[in-house]
């Protein structure tokens, strides 16, 4: 086997030397019974050439952005990956690298890792950020058990213009810590301070906000962060990383604690992982942080290097006390996060940002221009996406797309049954004009069809 | 010499990357964001492509990898990582795939995915597996909701509690505790296995059930495994196989057979799946038909017309990831299975557990072994006669074998062993390296004696010397500022 | 600009600093009236998505061996690459470095190039081996004016049977240098040994061979080896690398001077072009090998180390007196070359070569039994090529394959008068059985249609 | 550490692949091979993948690069290389694409060769292009077979000598000779140009050509060039213009507009197509109209039904490579040269000739600036003063330079400077990074006086020492060879 370096030659030496016989003498610490001797039942072995095939003829049969112009989003984008990306994440100083317990030989990963939080910090405006997280979704999980025991309570106030998955993942992660999700059932689209300040308890530990929310739409974070601390609640958001090249950061709204799903700074999309979860918090917070944290220090001869710090709050330590039980996150994704906000940098994601916007509103405003068309939330400001009523079956809609080379958008209906013929569509700076027109011709003839 | 950090680097106006004029009409920014929301400033950094290649590059060329050398940390299975799964990886059919296109558009990655669950079922000797959970410690989580859930619906809802070994993982415990539970630890005894007697004496209707690394974290096969598995079943409780350690035992023993009713596997240890310098990871957990009913949603099953995403699961403990888990991670994984297939995937433990009982062999006279009998995949060697014969701890020998290019073993772990050095070599090394690595740590042996001081100073020849570690902690600095103006 | 970093502001202060006021000052030494002040008549800039989009949508519009079974060959072969050699010169201290004339920064390439240069030997049977050449042909272009030099004779005898551009470029090579071709016409697809007997004469320097020959056929190269020695002249070889798993190295039949295209050692086929000329000679003529050589030496501690060595051939220094001309030559290859080798090995290597020979004589077998078609050369034993005459158009049959999804073979008729329905087939590794009956049962329509 | 040659980390049995088993019938070797062409053994070394992955990954690190620092390597161009022209060559549209498809199958590359045609032919202000010379030396010895058939074609047959200034790269000599002239060399003058009473002495009607670099390899450009080309065309003579020194000049001079009849560019050099450690190269030959019946075959041409390869040139000099040049370099630099476009190529020559100034004026105090004027985009000092005052030579300091962590400039080239130093920065480096440099320049200056051992005994911090050049070529050891087996 390509993979094992020894020969029967070696291990025989080698049970030689131990005072072995056989390899199956290796096991007589496994109780007879218990050893396995059969053959299992998966597939036989493929030699190289074979895997090689295999996977591509698997890989032909997925329908990839690469392939068709993709109007999906709904929480994974298909935003431009410069090629820096690729060509540092694919060094394999990185990739075959273990989490750098042992600083004195991980001063790349360490050191990516503390710009990658220093990076989160700017992008959010916060104080502080750890090294990352599974997702998003657990992300924010997290952030929302971390809020319920800094302010002491069990009840967490969560719009409905939170992702719905991300909601699904946080009501699976509290409900076994007694925590309590209150979903806060909105209208058009947006959250209003009204409804949450109505909402809210003494037992409100924390108020949750997306920003841009579920929909696109932008909401007022600002309104909600006031009322949420007034209430004596943390204020938690949920980003939208590449909209901060243009929104106002959670900083500045005061948020506490602030979780991103970090895919499109230059993670694939990767059929939905593995993802890169970004969080940052108030300094104050720093020492109730899930996860790993690197911080700056200096070695025997003065000099600046970077280590794992602030070790007591995890689980290999405090155990069942830690802040979480997370272990391996997502280096080689932070770092994969940390290139393409280097190489994007200031203008470039400012750019992105003004680019997705620019086409998402052109892309909108075209479509509401099709008969049978119409923007579900006309009144809502948005992003990079926005939620459009059709004329018909939004899963037909989407086969129709497809038979014209197109990804269509993200079927609202399972969640939503009040948008039943809504379609979430996604325009980011991939996208060109001539594809963007090429989509509302499309729709057009769906609508003829209908 | 030392890299400067990205912002030290950073120059006004450079530009790393040059993106298109916007080809549809342009409004104004006001028009379309109301003001309080458009930010008035984004502090991120300016470099130009070169600039940033070479600022990683250079990270690059500080940091050990499998790729550079031998990596014997015990407990991580740093074994080789294929290139063609790599290659695969970034195959634009995978890479570039949207997690919600419909199943007819995805066929190929569904087939991955229905493979897998089935191709892990049958290596754990389970009966169905969920692919989601994104790292060890999240299946941990997943496979503890899993039993509560069981036990919840079995109207077992005073089970509060988990047994956990004191040589357990770190989460174990902490997932436990995720989970709602309270933990409840065991003692190992005198032959470094679970103590059944302990064991036995807290056994009652609040245990939920016990978690178990098999081997354990001394590298020791649980030999009781089978009675243990009976004890906890019958005071009505469930067994979690913590699988970080089935490096030993892939084809050659499944927990299923065992008596674990769930497990997880840690792709990237296992299975290949590149560690990346700390995740992303993957933790598939595996269950007998007893929990298939709370598995979360969706499962992938096979229809006539192909491979569908599952997602009516009544029982559900619910969503633990957005999508299906580190799919990536799982594509590698798959295809370092296939490339040994049913006939040699026991090469992989046969050799690793060679490997590591060869380590035992030709160390044990210099080092103490901890519990000197065949181990599986790992071995656990002790310096606790090294500390007190010549002042020189696990951590001292660890630096030092740095300065002969190998990354230190795991050390200080697990807690019952004083000075522990863990070492596991996985099946990728060759006999060659790991007799380099012997001689190195029989010299480190010698110089321990002879010559304290140069190993109690190490390391002398890496990128940074040794770290003040208690500084970082006590003033944490944990995000770059700007160096304040002078006016 | 992405790949310039410094910004107006950089540029102004440094024009400051060397005492001028503009970029357009740096051009003061040009003469006014030759400085270009136009805009070129080059296309507009590409932004790096447009960039992106354009190479993809220029590399769709190629039928690649990815996509399509290949059959085709005549020098550039579609050999299997371990993802070994992407993974090692995809390094970019490999990539991005210079010729290694500063050894201290440059063992990497340096060794890689000795390993290389060893390689080259165990695989031909040589003594000693060069860093390698741009390319097959020329490669044999210096091997025959090298072998003039060392006969001191100015007649090269040159089958028909070695690849017809091999013959132009040496043609166009040696007609400078006053060396004149003899090419010696050959019938049913080999060279005899009576035929290089009567054509050689006292001024015949060097007898030229290919084996296998153009035609994929194995030629008699210990017949034609003594032949030419007993003549007094040298015997130069040009091999298939991927035939040496199999086939006598050229040492054993003492050859004098052994070239080959090395493409198929794990380098891309890339429209023909770059390529890897491999270049190998007995001891006695070690300093009269043209381009660069890497040697054994030691450093200032007594370690083993490797330096350029034998520099004064070179025309850097000896200038017009160099034993060629050649600078540049093509490292990064040679480093593929030397990855691939290490990892098919002594067992690979021989499966590989064992592989295609079987596929090809399977395909054959199968073609002559089809109605109308017949090898074209059915006494002459042959590797993994093999002529086969066709009942039509040959171009019109590839076109057919084409439709078919296979790329055919390659035409004879324009370089071989004689063979003008006949097409050269190659059958690699990479081919399975399904493929080449595929293949089979096109080329059986095709007959039907003609 | 020192890292043991392939063949001496070979075992016997290892494998670094699996092959699939042949699915074709299998025929008995001997009888389809003629039994003396049956290889009897095979002496390739065996490794498994990770054996192969580590070894080369080792040699690596010992590898200085652009992406790992500055390579202010004077007349060699060492710029970044950026990253999507790697992916590009990476693309099987390209990669795996065979040269003999018919056309039809083939219009995207014949695309980027037409295109890369007319866009060298306009850079070069010429009015035709040859893309097939696989490197500068080649580009230049095409370059002389086209000059000689012209001159055939004329009936000037007689014409056997090529001019060349004493400054000139050794491949021009050597192609000269190559393409059978004789070579004629012109001094320089006291500014650094070439004699141009010396070069009027010397013309005759055996002059074929005169082959120039400009701007020269002193960094300095041929202000007397229009003159220097009248007069060789005066005498019937052609002139080359050796294109290594482009990058000054891309979008702001063209050699075609100053008299020029042929030239070649580096691709590798100008056009950032990576370098390789020495290769693949190539070396495209722009002409005027003149030298256009000669190019070689084929040429892509545009007609109704697309891009066509047109063999048919019935002058042509015949072929000097098997099919159309480096494709895939060619390729790289195309998507180099777009992304500047029409608009912005020029900057590419101006930021590279600011920078090389930038040095010649923070340096100049501190070594001797071999021509001290506005130089093009390399700057020549002389160590001259330092070897004769303190011992010190240009060696030593490039030697001492990589103890800074820099890549050494050219050194003794141009052999008319004593002791030079040939610094070129190129476009992509920056101001921070030129000023480190500097420093290190100056610091290397003030130890040259104050501790000139510390200069003469470097490098220091290499992965090797000073190597022993001499014992290399007295005793040449090119080959590895097994050591003697002991009995």
């Amino acid at each position: 086997m390509a993979y094992i370096p020894n020969t029967d030659q070696d291990r025989q030496a080698m049970l030689e030397a131990i005072g072995l016989s056989s390899l199956d003498d290796l096991y007589t610490p496994i109780p007879e019974p218990l050893r396995f001797k059969g053959e299992l039942n998966i597939p036989s072995r493929y030699n190289q050439l074979a895997l090689e095939k295999h996977y591509k003829t698997l890989g032909k049969k997925n329908a990839s952005a690469e392939e068709y112009p993709c109007f999906l989003g709904a929480g994974i984008y298909d935003h431009y990956v410069p090629p820096t990306v690729g060509a540092i994440t694919g060094r394999s100083e990185f990739y075959t690298s273990y989490t750098p317990y042992q600083p004195e030989v991980s001063q790349g990963v360490l050191q990516s890792i503390f710009e990658f939080q220093t990076l989160t910090c700017e992008l959010m405006g916060m104080d502080v950020a750890n090294a990352s997280m599974y997702d998003g979704a657990t992300a924010l999980a997290e952030a929302a058990i971390m809020a319920c025991e800094l302010a002491g309570r069990k009840h967490l106030l969560v719009p409905d213009t939170i992702n719905p998955i991300y909601r699904d993942v946080l009501e699976t992660y509290v409900r076994h810590m007694n925590l309590t999700v209150d979903t806060l059932v909105t209208e058009n689209g947006l959250t209003t301070v009204e409804s949450v300040k109505a909402a809210m308890t003494s037992e409100t530990a924390a108020v949750l906000l997306q920003q841009p929310n579920f929909f696109g739409s932008i909401e007022d974070a600002q309104g909600i962060s006031a009322v949420a601390h007034e209430g004596g609640a943390l204020f938690v958001t949920c980003v939208d990383p590449i909209s901060l090249g243009l929104l106002t950061p959670p900083g500045e709204y005061d948020a506490d604690i602030v979780v991103a799903e970090g895919q499109s700074l230059g993670c694939p999309m990767g059929y939905g992982g593995p993802l890169l979860g970004l969080f940052a918090c108030k300094t104050k917070y720093l020492r109730r942080i899930p996860g790993r944290i690197v911080g700056e220090t200096v070695d025997g001869d003065g000099k600046r290097a970077f280590v794992m710090t602030l070790r007591t709050r995890e689980q290999d330590i405090r155990r069942e006390r830690a802040t979480s039980n997370i272990c391996t996150n997502v280096a080689l994704y932070a770092l994969a996060g940390a290139v393409y906000l280097a190489t994007m940098g200031r203008q470039g994601l400012k750019q992105v940002a003004e680019l997705s916007l620019q086409k998402a509103h052109y892309a909108a405003t075209e479509i509401a221009k099709i008969p049978g068309y119409s923007l579900a939330f006309p009144d809502a400001p948005y992003f990079k996406e926005f939620v459009v009523q059709t004329p018909g079956d939004t899963a037909k809609l989407n086969e129709h797309l497809m038979a014209k080379g197109i990804i269509g958008g993200y079927t609202l209906g399972g969640y939503y049954p009040n948008l039943n013929n809504a379609l979430l569509l996604c325009v980011t700076e991939q996208r060109t004009k001539d594809e963007i027109d090429a989509l509302v011709a499309a729709l057009r003839e769906f609508e003829g069809n209908s | 010499t030392h890299e400067r950090l990205l912002f030290e680097i950073s120059q006004p106006g450079r530009l790393g990357v040059e993106l298109p004029e916007c080809d549809v009409p342009v409004m104004s920014l006001e028009s379309l964001i109301p003001s309080a929301q458009i930010r008035k400033d984004l502090p991120l950094p300016e470099l130009s492509e070169p600039e940033v290649i070479r600022h990683f590059t250079h990270l690059s060329q500080k940091n050990y990898s499998v790729d550079s050398g031998f990596y014997p940390l015990g407990s991580c299975t740093m074994k080789y990582n294929p290139k063609v799964n790599e290659e695969a990886a970034r195959h634009p059919g995978f890479a570039r795939l949207h997690p919600y296109l419909p199943d007819a558009q995805t066929q190929g990655a569904l087939e991955v995915l229905y493979d897998m669950q089935n191709i892990i079922t049958e290596i754990a000797g389970m009966d169905a597996t969920s692919l989601q959970p994104a790292a060890g410690a999240h299946g941990e989580l997943l496979g503890l909701m899993l039993i509560k859930a069981y036990h919840e619906d079995h109207g077992q809802g005073q089970r509060d509690t988990i047994i956990v070994p004191e040589a357990a993982h770190g989460t174990n415990p902490a997932s436990a505790a995720r989970c709602g539970y309270k933990t409840l630890t065991v003692k190992s005894d005198a032959r470094g296995r679970v103590d059944l007697a302990h064991l036995k004496s807290e056994l009652s209707d609040k245990i939920a059930g016990l978690m178990l690394t098999n081997p354990n974290t001394l590298g020791l096969f649980e030999d009781d495994i089978a009675e243990i598995c009976d004890l906890i079943h019958g005071c009505g409780g469930l067994v979690y196989c913590d699988g970080a350690n089935m490096n030993a035992l892939v084809g050659r023993a499944r927990p299923g057979d065992m008596g674990f009713d769930v497990m997880h596997f840690n792709l990237h240890k296992t299975f290949s799946s590149p560690h990346g310098g700390g995740g992303p990871g993957s933790g598939p957990v595996a269950v007998k038909a007893i929990l298939e009913p709370y598995l979360p949603t969706p499962q992938v099953v096979k229809t006539e017309n192909g491979f569908v995403l599952e997602h009516n699961i009544p029982k559900t403990v619910g969503k633990i990831h957005g999508f299906y888990g580190s799919f990536l991670c799982i594509l590698r994984s798959y295809l370092f299975i296939l490339y040994y297939g049913k006939e040699r995937l026991k090469d992989v433990a046969d050799n690793a557990v060679l490997n590591a009982n060869y380590i035992r062999t030709e160390l044990k006279d210099h080092f103490d072994v901890a519990f000197d009998e065949i181990c599986m995949h790992e071995v656990i060697f002790s310096a606790k006669r090294q500390q007190r014969e010549h002042g020189v701890r696990a951590l001292d020998v660890a630096k030092r074998l740095m300065d002969f290019g190998y990354h230190p073993p795991t050390i200080y772990f697990p807690l019952i062993v004083p000075e522990a050095l863990m070492i596991e070599p996985t099946e990728t090394e060759s006999r060659q390296t790991l007799d380099s690595f012997i001689d190195a740590m029989k010299q480190i042996a010698e110089d321990i004696v002879s010559d304290p001081e140069i190993v109690k100073s190490a390391p002398h020849f890496t990128p940074v010397r040794k770290l003040d570690e208690a500084l970082a902690a006590r003033q944490p600095c944990v995000c770059w500022s700007p160096p304040p103006v002078a006016v």
